[in-house]
């Protein structure tokens, strides 16, 4: 054997759904029932709402800094509709609050986290999810740890863990491949390819033709699907959640989308992106097609479509009301989740609100200010 | 005399050492075309080319790992990470190896980068966009540490900075960047690396501290009563730090105060606080009082106000420790 | 009583708590097979199994990455950095992740892991192999730091630590591995994280120290002259600091000097000497000396001996102190 | 398109010259001329001899910590001589002596590394290749540097860096082969695959059937080739130097081989490694059939063989001799190499060493302490 070929390997694509709502009935299998897409659709029109509603708090300060979802209404719903709520985790960074969302995440919690609340973070414990997180690739290689407790424990459960396409230029997105495929982890990369990094485009971010291929070099399972098509987001989910309860471990997706916002509201896209290729994004906006669909089964028209718009407005106003009526934190909050136990340095901090020794000691007394109220409290 | 911001000053001090030194290359994410989240690369590629103002890939190991061989390779790579909370993936490549690049080579093999970094809150920024590490960086012998706190300043130290034949993190206070505009000189100069500089001179109390805390302190100082007199001065340079400077200024007053944004524990504070004691021991009259974020995780926004230095807290340590 | 030395105290307790806690999970870069480059987990693989002892790919980051997704599910991991030279790779998921875990979700989740490292130099090992970078944890908010100094304290320390609730850096000397042998009790027992032990008692001055460097001040204060009472205080945890015990002491004796292997600029020696200045000002009959590395990369092991605080040094800054 | 294959991939493993000697000419393109490999061969033998003798002086007490290089010889040379000398650069990290010595490196300089002296990293200024390291994966991205910068200044040269496989789970290999290819940098990713990582066995390294494969990520040209084979090893190497020269980027080498000794002097692999495996792995030793290949060509008999062994001997026994006598590093080099210019503190503690302010100043004399040189100096 001079010269012989050991190993071969291909990226698939697959799309369910054209952007006309035309569905490929023979592939779509597992299939999303009539009711599902129903509710789903439904479910992105909230979600919309919440983003443009959540854009607006920002510009009139309000809120934060916010990065906006729209365009990933597809595959974060259709991956999160293959998990089981309660069981299957979701490890998201913070384009997918539709997918947490469906899980029950109430809504005001996305709000207090762009709201500079660390509340925003603390998930209900019936909920089977993290919280957003900022440090991209860090959350894949948690998102493994999860899933590896799960198969010690012998837990018939599997994650799913959300990234963009930037995240797989980190070091921690191989690391965290290299565990999962080395443990069988029932674990699954969605890697959300909406073609931009703040301004780096998609092809500054690898020089290879797909994402998907990242996987090969665990020789793990991947496929490229298109991520504005419901179904195949749901299909390429599933079917990998399905390997992975059978034993058969990690699995990857790369979901080619577009980023239909700014990368953040501190971000302005028409810095860097030319105009024409947002244009003709908007066009496969995957909202569009999904309507399309269920109006092509009589499933929808103007009128529900009217209703769900309104019936989302309110929601989205109360979840406002509910997030902006939440008592400003303490500063007892930030010293007491330090530790389940604080240190003695840390106590003296938290009562007095001082650093200096003279302040953080009642014996040294220095001249009193009016309305010092910290140092009222010590003495 | 053109009136520059941080921003401005720091582009100007860039564009002006690319034209002059075609060996200094320009890394990071979002940098070029963008022109750096915070505009401080603005025009740079439009000017000096893709070759030499490179957006990366979002891998912050990887830019100062790369960094280090194109300096290694004779070329003066000036990377930037996008924020102080996304240094810590460059923690190794930065610590382990640029840092020690001359020593572990007996100086066969020098490492000139210049790490450009905002640092520091009070910005409303969302979570790791806000932290203040300089004295992790401080630690690291090998490393030069720099931080300035206004315009001027930035332009002198960053051309020193990118001139240093080692390695040097700049730190750039983002709640700086657009808050001070000042007279800036259109032509190329340099400040030392390494000193200090007194701000105001006092004679009855030093205040030190650096970065964007340098502006709190001296807003605290106007509302001081006119009888204290306080020295204030701005580090400018953490590693080296100009101990001249403190303990002549502490040696004359007595007394002293340090201010920081980074937790109290172990930070920089404390090596400033031990410098005094040990340099003027027989002169101090009060015990170094150190002013400081607290010793928990920089908290989100809507507690940063209440988590970092401001004038009510500098003035008060200021008046315990007169009165001690 | 069975006589062990430092690796046999430590094997002993995580077989121990292992056997008792099921959700414990031991991983890290040959600590299977091999039972660890020091032999500290030797034998544990064949006793509990593959899947609870796991020898990981050469991947810092992913051992304490996934180690904080094992603790945020339910999971004791008890991550092994084979040297603290490698765990630069690691810094970023340890301070920026695994240390706010429990803040940044005001305690929804939490981070339970212990993270063994064996640190310091004395053992003539490669270039990475002999760093001390304690200062640079005891500064991140969220982590506690802990370094015995002998195997008795090693066993107790390491149990609370696999016990406490949030996440322990457990540095392990490795000049002390195999140089000290005494009596560890067979059965299971405890000592409190953040208090430090006062090693001998004294009168005129107060030697602080930890890790491998307690030895080498015992050492020096057996060759001092009788009429010379110094009272030596082992650290055992950083972070929490134990100021009472430290303040306690140098109340009454009016000197102090810190001893320790990481170079001296923003070294733990900083922070103490300033909590001491806080805390005992009236009480300093002179400046808070520190003998530690110098500010210069941990040199390979040739010149290791001159790098490292050595009795001579010790001694001779206790008579500086006293003479002051 | 529901479904359609986008990707294909597959990785060639090539071998030429087989256990026995015999070497496939057709394929052997560029070929090694017979003089070549005889001079080879002797490097081989040289660097056997430095092994052995590295590591007796190690169980003697006379060096450190040593990684014996046994089992690389063909790739190493193979690979280094497809370079340019002066010219095309060397990345090595700790088990490639044969390639730093080809290119001209003072034997002893190795030497010295490993007996705790710095010096031993001081390549001389007219070598073009980085001193040993020791933090695995790291230096991998500075083989993209180094091959950006030639790349910027229009310079006609190649990087060869030199890793383990063990190296490949790092997050830097994963960045440093992204930004490579990104950058279309002239380097080429050499992994020795030895099989082991410690005692750590390449199947726990990754659960691909391949290392090679790792490349596809980026779409990057990749080959495993057999790393015993001195011909092979030529040839793989010099392909993609051709490719990097001609501006197309880089390239991945896989080179299966095998470490015939200890991780280094302090493992004991007995401990993990079947002995079976070992034996079987000894027969595969790249100097036995680098031998028989010449002796099948009458380059080379039993008298060359222990001609070249004595010859070798003598070249080692200086080389110690050269490392021993040089005179024990300085204080002041430590301090020296720290900045290219000292501040004070530093001064200080150079002429002091000391570190306590009293010790350090010498206007606060404390107890003189009998032959208290530093405290003299001072004074
Ligand atoms: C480790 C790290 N480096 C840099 C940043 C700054 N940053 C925030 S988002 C972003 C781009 C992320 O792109 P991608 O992963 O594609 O996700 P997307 O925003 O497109 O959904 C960058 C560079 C960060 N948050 N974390
Ligand atoms: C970043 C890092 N982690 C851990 C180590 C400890 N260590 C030294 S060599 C080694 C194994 C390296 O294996 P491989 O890359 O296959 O190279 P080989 O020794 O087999 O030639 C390890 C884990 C190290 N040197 N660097
Ligand atoms: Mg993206
Ligand atoms: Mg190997």
């Amino acid at each position: 054997m001079p010269i012989e070929t050991i190993y071969t390997a291909q990226i698939q694509m697959l799309r369910l759904l054209d952007e006309e709502g035309r569905l490929d009935v023979a592939l779509a299998d597992p299939l999303l029932s009539d009711s599902d897409v129903k509710s789903l659709y439904e479910q992105m029109i909230v979600c919309r709402e919440f983003d443009e509603a959540a854009f607006k708090l920002q510009r009139s300060g309000r809120m934060g800094t916010f990065p906006q979802n729209k365009g990933h209404e597809a595959i974060t719903l259709g991956a999160a509709k293959a998990l089981r709520k309660g069981i299957d985790w979701i490890v998201p960074y913070y384009r997918e609050n539709p997918a947490m969302f469906l899980h029950g995440l109430p809504m005001h919690y996305v709000l207090l986290h762009w709201m500079g609340d660390e509340r925003g973070n603390a998930i209900p414990a019936n909920l089977s999810m993290s919280p957003l997180g900022l440090a991209i690739g860090t959350q894949t290689l948690h998102a493994v740890g999860i899933a590896w407790a799960f198969k010690l424990r012998k837990e018939d459960r599997a994650v799913l863990c959300f990234f963009g396409e930037g995240a797989t230029s980190t070091g921690d997105f191989h690391e965290a491949m290299n565990f999962a495929s080395l443990l069988k982890a029932p674990v699954i990369f969605c890697c959300m390819n909406n073609q931009w990094a703040i301004s780096t485009c998609c092809s500054k971010q690898s020089a290879a033709p797909t994402f998907a291929q990242r996987a090969l070099a665990y020789d793990m399972p991947t496929i490229r699907i298109d991520g504005n098509d419901l179904f195949a987001s749901y299909k390429a989910t599933k079917d990998a959640i399905d390997r992975a309860r059978a034993g058969n471990g990690p699995s990857f997706i790369e979901a080619l989308t577009y980023r239909l916002g700014d990368h953040t509201t501190a971000d302005d896209a028409r810095r860097y992106r030319p105009a024409d290729e947002l244009a003709a994004a908007l066009k496969l906006d995957p909202m569009i097609r999904t309507r399309k669909y269920l109006e092509s089964k009589n499933l929808w028209d103007e009128v529900k479509q009217s209703k769900a718009i309104e019936k989302a407005k309110a929601i989205v106003k109360d979840v406002i009301a509910v997030a902006e009526g939440i008592e400003k934190p303490t500063t007892d909050q930030m010293f007491d989740s330090m530790f389940a136990e604080l240190p003695d340095e840390l106590q003296r901090q938290k009562q007095t609100l001082q650093t200096d020794s003279i302040g953080q000691d009642p014996t040294q007394v220095g001249l009193q200010l009016p309305g010092d109220a910290a140092r009222e409290r010590v003495l | 005399m053109p009136k520059l911001d941080l921003v401005g000053a720091i582009n100007l001090a860039l564009a002006q050492e690319m034209a002059a030194d075609p060996r200094i290359v320009i890394l990071g994410e979002d940098v070029g075309v963008n022109g750096g989240v915070f505009r401080v690369t603005d025009g740079l590629q439009k000017r000096f080319g893709a070759d030499r103002v490179f957006d990366s890939p979002l891998s912050e190991s990887g830019i100062i790992g790369t960094s280090i061989g194109l300096a290694m390779a004779g070329m003066r790579p000036v990377p930037e990470i996008q924020f102080e909370g996304f240094l810590g993936p460059a923690y190794d490549q930065l610590v382990n190896q640029a840092a020690r690049c001359r020593s572990r080579t007996r100086g066969a093999f020098t490492c000139p980068l210049t790490v450009r970094v905002p640092i520091g809150g009070g910005i409303h920024a969302p979570e790791l966009h806000s932290d203040s590490p300089e004295a992790v960086y401080a630690h690291t012998p090998g490393l030069k540490v720099v931080m300035p706190s206004r315009p001027y300043d930035a332009k002198g130290l960053l051309i020193s900075a990118i001139r240093d034949p080692d390695p040097v993190i700049f730190f750039e206070p983002k709640r700086v960047y657009r808050s001070i505009k000042e007279e800036v000189p259109e032509e190329e100069y340099t400040l030392p690396i390494g000193k200090a500089q007194v701000v105001s001179e006092g004679t009855d109390l030093t205040l030190i501290t650096w970065g964007a805390m340098v502006s709190v302190c001296l807003a605290a100082l106007d509302q001081m009563a006119e009888e204290t007199s306080v020295e204030l001065i701005d580090l400018r340079t953490i590693y080296p730090v100009d101990i001249e400077t403190i303990a002549k200024s502490v040696s004359k007053t007595g007394r002293a105060v340090v201010v920081h944004e980074a937790p109290k524990t172990g930070g920089f504070g404390a090596e400033i606080s031990s410098l005094i004691q040990e340099n003027c021991f027989l002169h101090l009259e009060a015990p170094v009082q150190r002013v400081t974020g607290f010793d928990t995780a920089m908290p989100y926004y809507k507690l940063e106000k209440q988590y970092l230095p401001d004038g009510d807290r500098v003035l008060r340590s200021i008046r315990d420790c007169l009165a001690y």
